[in-house]
């Protein structure tokens, strides 16, 4: 178990480190420099700015100078944004997109898995039909398509929440229940076809012969396997609602990571956008790992199959 | 008084290509102690005739399309999932093929074992797990103690088997179904598995009724036989009157289909062709087509052959074509 | 003939090595049935694909007619593959579902004849399904379309297509109805006198080995533990395991025989 | 040839007939006669067909007005970029089947346009990673060993990377390229800079996605191949002394493209999304191309002013990726292994 963690750490850390390297050097393929925007520097402030930030060195060196202060646990300062630390601007970002990310993932197993469960349960009931095709209309509609359309029903019509803003829980809402349908409507999905393939498993048959009432069946029997392909996805769907929410960010304004996202590529801020991509990396890394500690503590195979 | 008495019970399912009739008007007694056991091929309707028995057919696509299963009073078919789940796994308990997948792979053997016990007999804590314990003390897992914290995974098949006898037997049932219990383990350890049903029948006094297509099970372990072909019952009467005095061809050519029953060199009776289609209703005897021992000739054509006793305690289908003997040239 | 002399096969785990040859010697005579018999495990399916030459040895030799196979180049291994052919246990895996009857035995007849014309490969594609028993009409159809039997059958047709010296049958009857196998069981031997093959008839049932073998070998992790001709082995076991494994073959085959 | 005819006394016992007919079925035959029965899945593949031909088709066959389109009238498709600002924000009429929109184009005309451009890319990119996929996949579960172990642990790594940030960056940096090939390509089949640039401001989108979207392609395959190589029937051929091009060809290969259909078809609904998003967000297909992520953004930016400019592209974009949905999983329940089983 402990050897699993390990391992999975170590392979984590590889992964930042081939993500931060394929960062940096693409990003410094991209044609113009943080200094050559709309508003034209002149030379010779262009080249004491360059020095300050190390750009005037072999490139190798900067990308040696950079992983050492990484090492550090140092981002940086912003190259576009003067006097701004990278960790202070993501410090002041992330946690808003975070906090969006956590309720829509709440919301997205605290609906999916239930509807799953009831739909492989009761298959080919109409619950069944009403719940499978909820989940494909949520895979099929877009998200800015479907945000535009709550924050017009309950935002400008019904006037329950804002359309736009952030400071108050009640913000919080729509963007979070945008955020969570696609996912919820994956987790769905995922969980009646793996509830479908446990209940037609052997030992399911073993625990109606020993008397047990159906309910019991599918909570303490069915549910732990046929949540196991359901966790494995939690992981990976939690970094990717994380940093995917930037287009709801954008459609209900909010203060998270997604704007400094969408626009620091265009900026060419190479130190705020390499500690956006790590920061995202570290996060799907975290999630994966939990992913696996999920599936470990489920599945007692697995824990022989690696513990060894 | 018999401990269950089945009888005429019929089980369709209705699918695609039609009604299946996988077993069509089926009479059964078990008395108390007693093994009886079901022979047939695939598809015979042996195992549909025990899942029937305790509610186990997925309905739908199966349904019961007939008949009464009598235990102490209450008639198995008819008296719903809630009376019938009073007496699976407490009265009635079932052992399936496949040891690996009949456990459930998720929960501690511990967890299991003492499911019963906590559902039928409200016994909890640590009263349930000594139990468990000492059940699979019984059935001959050593160490039972630390091992019963383990997962089933981490058994070898016969282990497997013996840990899904303690399960079924913690209870003390009247009756033991056992559905192919050895087909999945090795020809040594199948010997211990069935050395250790009988062993276990005999101290607890349960009845077993052995469902098998293997003709060896059957004359090592059952006291009553059934021979099952097409979903009904051909044959039925006591194992050692079916290897000596077998009436039914389908029977005989079972019998003469054992390579071990042969010298060697000598060529082994074969039975041409294939079970017919459920699908299609049948009209007249079931085995005409592949009966090469009787007289395929005199084969009742317009109508199903009947069960009759010909000596007492022992039935054979009445079809003329069947019960014929041909003489070798 | 068929050789083995001390052949080994080890496989290296996470646990260490596992033995599952261990020191093998046996022979089979042209034209001689050998029964090789013991549980799931003991090594009886790795010693197999040795001898095809699907697994390479960690020691010992393999000689066919004197010819050691061991040191051949893999380009002569695979035309050497040709003269031992395997039928499998389960009829449902051994067929190519995607490919038809005729396709998979053309395969295999071109495979020792070389390219030939597409009625050539007709006319043998329905000889070879004659002799097993099925009606050549049916050459088109797909495995899915057949029963396990006849995809048994047809598993043989396509193993005696290259007309090989020896075959291999591991457990071809035990996932088979009783009725299904014997009828496998007499076109095994019929084919065997026939066209005159050696071969090796794995099983873990003593019975169905004892009916068609000439000689039986015992195997227990990894080696051999007896030896000897069919009766000898059946009637007169030395070895407490194979009394064991005797022992636990039902009594009505027992007594019957007597 | 060799094999003694049955001269023996001893007859072959005769195996019955499988059935009535000689001609096989193949499972591909099974599993169409499977789909057609599947009236969803089946109808979805009609609709996401006209679908396609509609964006395709319907622009050659029904082209625009030859000058001074703005009075004229009947059935025919406006240019989609041509700006109209006498005639902003339309409601339906004959000329205009949707209307029209701020700029006054023709709404139905850039629906079918921007559909082009999403089925393209999505199609595009679709075979370009399914191949990746399905060769490396392949590959890799064919050799085995240290080599698959290899192959898929750093299919694992990249796993792990975050795809959509890659994304943008990898077409960034591509798009750095476009210029100049949009030049030489010009050059090279002698026409316009603007209509050649229509598809090369594509590539990077193609590339980008593709090159990343292998990924889950590579792991069906290789479970797959796997699996398979374990199967008897592959131990045969290679008991046939067979190569080993050919058993991956003949008799790999061909057992796993059911899989490999089945999860391209559901992949092309997941791109279209991916396509819409980047594009949602300024950063996918480029003006004056439009795709229906951009026509959906324009919309979503105005929709409390002119509700269809929201409505139409939704309905159509939802539309196609609902039966793409429907289609993959009706495939899959007819492909699947499991149920053609006997």
């Amino acid at each position: 178990m402990f050897k699993v963690i390990i391992s999975r750490l170590l392979q984590g850390l590889l992964v930042l480190f081939v993500l931060l390297t394929i960062t940096f050097f693409i990003v410094r393929q991209l044609p113009g420099s943080p200094y050559q925007q709309e508003r034209k520097i002149p030379e010779h402030v262009e080249r004491v700015l360059r020095e300050k930030m190390g750009l005037d060195k072999p490139i190798y060196v900067q990308y040696g100078n950079y992983l050492a202060n990484v090492a550090r646990g140092d981002l940086l300062a912003s190259m576009k944004r003067e006097n701004r630390q990278v960790s202070e601007i993501i410090g002041q970002s992330f946690p808003v997109s975070f906090a969006l990310g956590v309720c829509a993932m709440a919301i997205a197993i605290g609906v999916g898995v239930p509807a799953g469960v009831i739909a492989a349960v009761k298959r080919n009931s109409w619950a069944d039909y009403a719940s499978m095709i909820g989940a494909l209309v949520g895979i099929c509609i877009p998200t800015f398509v479907i945000g535009p359309v709550l924050a017009i029903v309950f935002g400008v019509h019904l006037g329950w929440f804002r359309v736009a803003g952030w400071g108050n829980p009640g913000d919080l809402v729509l963007p979070a229940l945008t955020l969570a349908l696609p996912t919820a409507a994956y987790i769905a999905r995922m969980t009646r076809s793996g509830m479908l393939e446990i209940l037609s498993q052997d030992f399911i048959r073993t625990a109606r012969a020993k008397g047990i009432p159906e309910r019991t069946i599918i909570t303490r029997h069915a549910l732990r396997g046929g949540l196991v392909p359901v966790v494995a996805f939690i992981g990976p769907a939690f970094a990717a609602i994380i940093s995917g929410s930037f287009v709801i960010e954008t459609i209900f304004q909010i203060p998270g990571m997604g704007q400094h996202f969408v626009n620091a590529p265009g900026d060419r801020d190479y130190t705020l956008l390499q500690g956006i991509v790590l920061l995202y990396g570290t996060l799907i890394v975290a999630a994966n790992l939990l992913s696996d500690l999920l599936n470990l503590w489920l599945n007692p195979r697995a824990r022989t199959a690696d513990g060894n | 008084m018999p401990l269950l008495s089945v009888n005429n019970l019929k089980t369709y399912f209705d699918t695609r290509a039609g009604i299946v009739r996988a077993v069509d008007g089926v009479s059964l007694n078990v008395e108390k102690e007693q093994s009886v056991g079901i022979v047939g091929e695939s598809g015979s309707g042996k195992s549909v005739t025990c899942y029937s028995l305790l509610g186990l057919i997925p309905m739908p696509p199966g349904r019961i399309a007939g008949g009464t299963a009598m235990y102490e009073g209450t008639d198995l078919l008819s008296c719903g999932e809630k009376t019938l789940r009073t007496i699976r796994g407490k009265r009635i308990s079932m052992i399936f093929q496949d040891p690996m997948s009949s456990l459930n792979p998720y929960m501690k053997i511990s967890k299991q074992l003492t499911e019963p016990l906590e559902i039928h007999d409200n016994i909890h804590g640590k009263k349930a797990r000594h139990l468990a314990i000492e059940m699979l003390e019984k059935v001959g897992i050593k160490d039972a103690e630390k091992r019963i914290d383990s997962y089933p995974h981490e058994f070898s098949g016969g282990m497997r088997q013996r840990v899904m006898i303690a399960m079924a037997l913690i209870t003390k049932p009247d009756l033991l179904i056992a559905d192919e219990p050895t087909t999945a383990l090795d020809v040594t350890v199948q010997k211990q598995v069935l050395d250790l049903i009988k062993d276990m029948q005999r101290d607890l006094g349960t009845a077993v009724i052995f469902i098998t297509h293997d003709l060896g099970v059957v004359s090592e372990t059952c006291d009553e036989v059934n021979v099952m072909y097409a979903g009904r019952f051909v044959e039925s009467t006591t194992t050692k009157d079916l290897f000596s005095n077998p009436l039914h061809a389908y029977t005989r050519a079972l019998e003469a289909s054992i390579p071990a029953m042969h010298s060697k060199g000598e060529d082994l009776h074969t039975i041409p062709g294939l079970p017919p289609d459920l699908t299609k209703p049948l009209h007249g005897c079931s085995f005409k087509p592949r009966n090469l021992l009787g007289d395929a000739s005199l084969c009742l054509t317009d109508q199903q052959p009947e069960l009759v006793e010909t000596t007492p305690g022992h039935w054979v289908q009445d079809c003329p074509g069947c019960r014929a003997v041909r003489k070798s040239e | 003939m068929l050789k083995l002399t001390d052949l080994t096969k080890h496989f290296h785990t996470k646990h260490g090595i596992v033995r599952a040859v261990d020191g093998v010697s046996l022979t089979v005579p042209n034209g001689k049935i050998l029964g090789l018999v013991g549980e799931s495990g003991c090594g009886k399916s790795t010693l197999s694909r040795c001898v095809m030459q699907l697994l390479p040895v960690s020691s010992g030799s393999i000689k066919l007619n004197d010819e050691e196979l061991t040191i051949l180049s893999a380009k002569e291994v695979r035309r050497h593959r040709l003269d031992f052919q395997m039928v499998f246990q389960d009829p449902y895996a051994s067929l190519n579902p995607r490919m038809t009857i005729f396709a998979t035995l053309a395969e295999a007849v071109r495979q020792r004849h070389g390219k030939i014309s597409k009625t050539e490969a007709t006319q043998r594609v329905a000889t070879l399904l004659e002799t097993v028993g099925i009606a050549a009409k049916y050459m088109q159809k797909y495995p899915h379309e057949f029963s396990g039997g006849q995809r048994q059958r047809i598993a043989i047709a396509r193993a005696i297509a290259p007309e090989p010296k020896l075959i291999i049958a591991d457990e071809p009857v035990s996932a088979l109805d009783v009725s299904i196998q014997s009828q496998i069981l007499n076109l095994l031997r019929q084919l065997q006198r026939d066209l005159d093959l050696g071969m090796i008839f794995i099983s873990h049932d003593l019975g169905v080995v004892h009916y068609l073998a000439d000689n039986i070998a015992v195997m227990y992790h990894g080696k051999l533990v007896e030896t000897g001709s069919a009766d000898d082995v059946f009637y007169r076991p030395t070895n407490d395991y194979t009394k064991q494994l005797l022992n636990a073959v039902p009594k009505i085959a027992r007594h019957s025989d007597v | 040839m060799s094999i003694a005819p049955n001269t023996n006394k001893t007859t072959v016992p005769q195996a019955d007939a499988p059935s009535e007919s000689e001609v096989g079925t193949s499972l591909w035959k099974d599993a169409w006669i499977r789909l057609k029965k599947n009236r969803i899945a089946f109808i979805s593949g009609i609709v996401v067909l006209v679908i396609f031909l509609t964006c395709f088709l319907g622009p050659i066959l029904l082209p625009g007005p030859p000058q001074d389109g703005a009075d004229a009238t009947g059935w025919f498709l406006p240019d989609p970029n041509k700006i109209n600002l006498d005639n902003r924000s339309a409601a339906p009429s004959i000329s205009h089947l949707l209307g029209t929109d701020h700029l006054g184009r023709d709404l139905l005309s850039r629906v079918l346009d921007g559909g082009q451009i999403s089925l393209l890319v999505a199609l595009i990119t679709t075979a370009v990673s399914s191949t990746i996929g399905v060769l490396y996949g392949g590959i890799a579960g064919y050799v085995g060993g240290r080599t698959n172990s290899l192959m898929m642990r750093s299919v694992d790594v990249l796993y792990a990377l975050p795809f959509l940030v890659l994304v943008i960056l990898f077409s960034l940096w591509v798009n750095t390229y476009t210029d100049s090939m949009t030049t030489w390509l010009a050059n090279l089949l002698d026409t316009e800079r603007q209509s050649v640039y229509r598809f090369t401001s594509l590539v990077p989108l193609f590339i980008a996605i593709g090159a990343i979207g292998w990924l889950n392609m590579a792991r069906i395959v290789q479970a797959q191949v796997q699996g398979l190589r374990k199967q008897e029937f592959v131990e045969a051929a290679r008991s046939l002394g067979l190569s080993n091009s050919r058993i991956l060809l003949r008799h790999i290969l061909p057992n796993t493209l059911g899989p490999v259909i089945v999860y391209t078809t559901l992949t092309v609904p997941g791109i279209m999304l991916f396509e819409a998003i980047l594009s949602f967000l300024g950063l996918g297909v480029q003006p004056p191309n439009s795709s229906w992520g951009i026509l959906i953004k324009e919309g979503a930016d105005r929709m409390e002013v002119n509700a269809p400019l929201l409505i139409y592209p939704s309905i159509i974009f939802s539309l196609t990726l609902l039966c793409l949905n429907f289609l993959g999983d009706g495939l899959r329940d007819a492909l699947d292994p499991k149920s053609a089983k006997d």
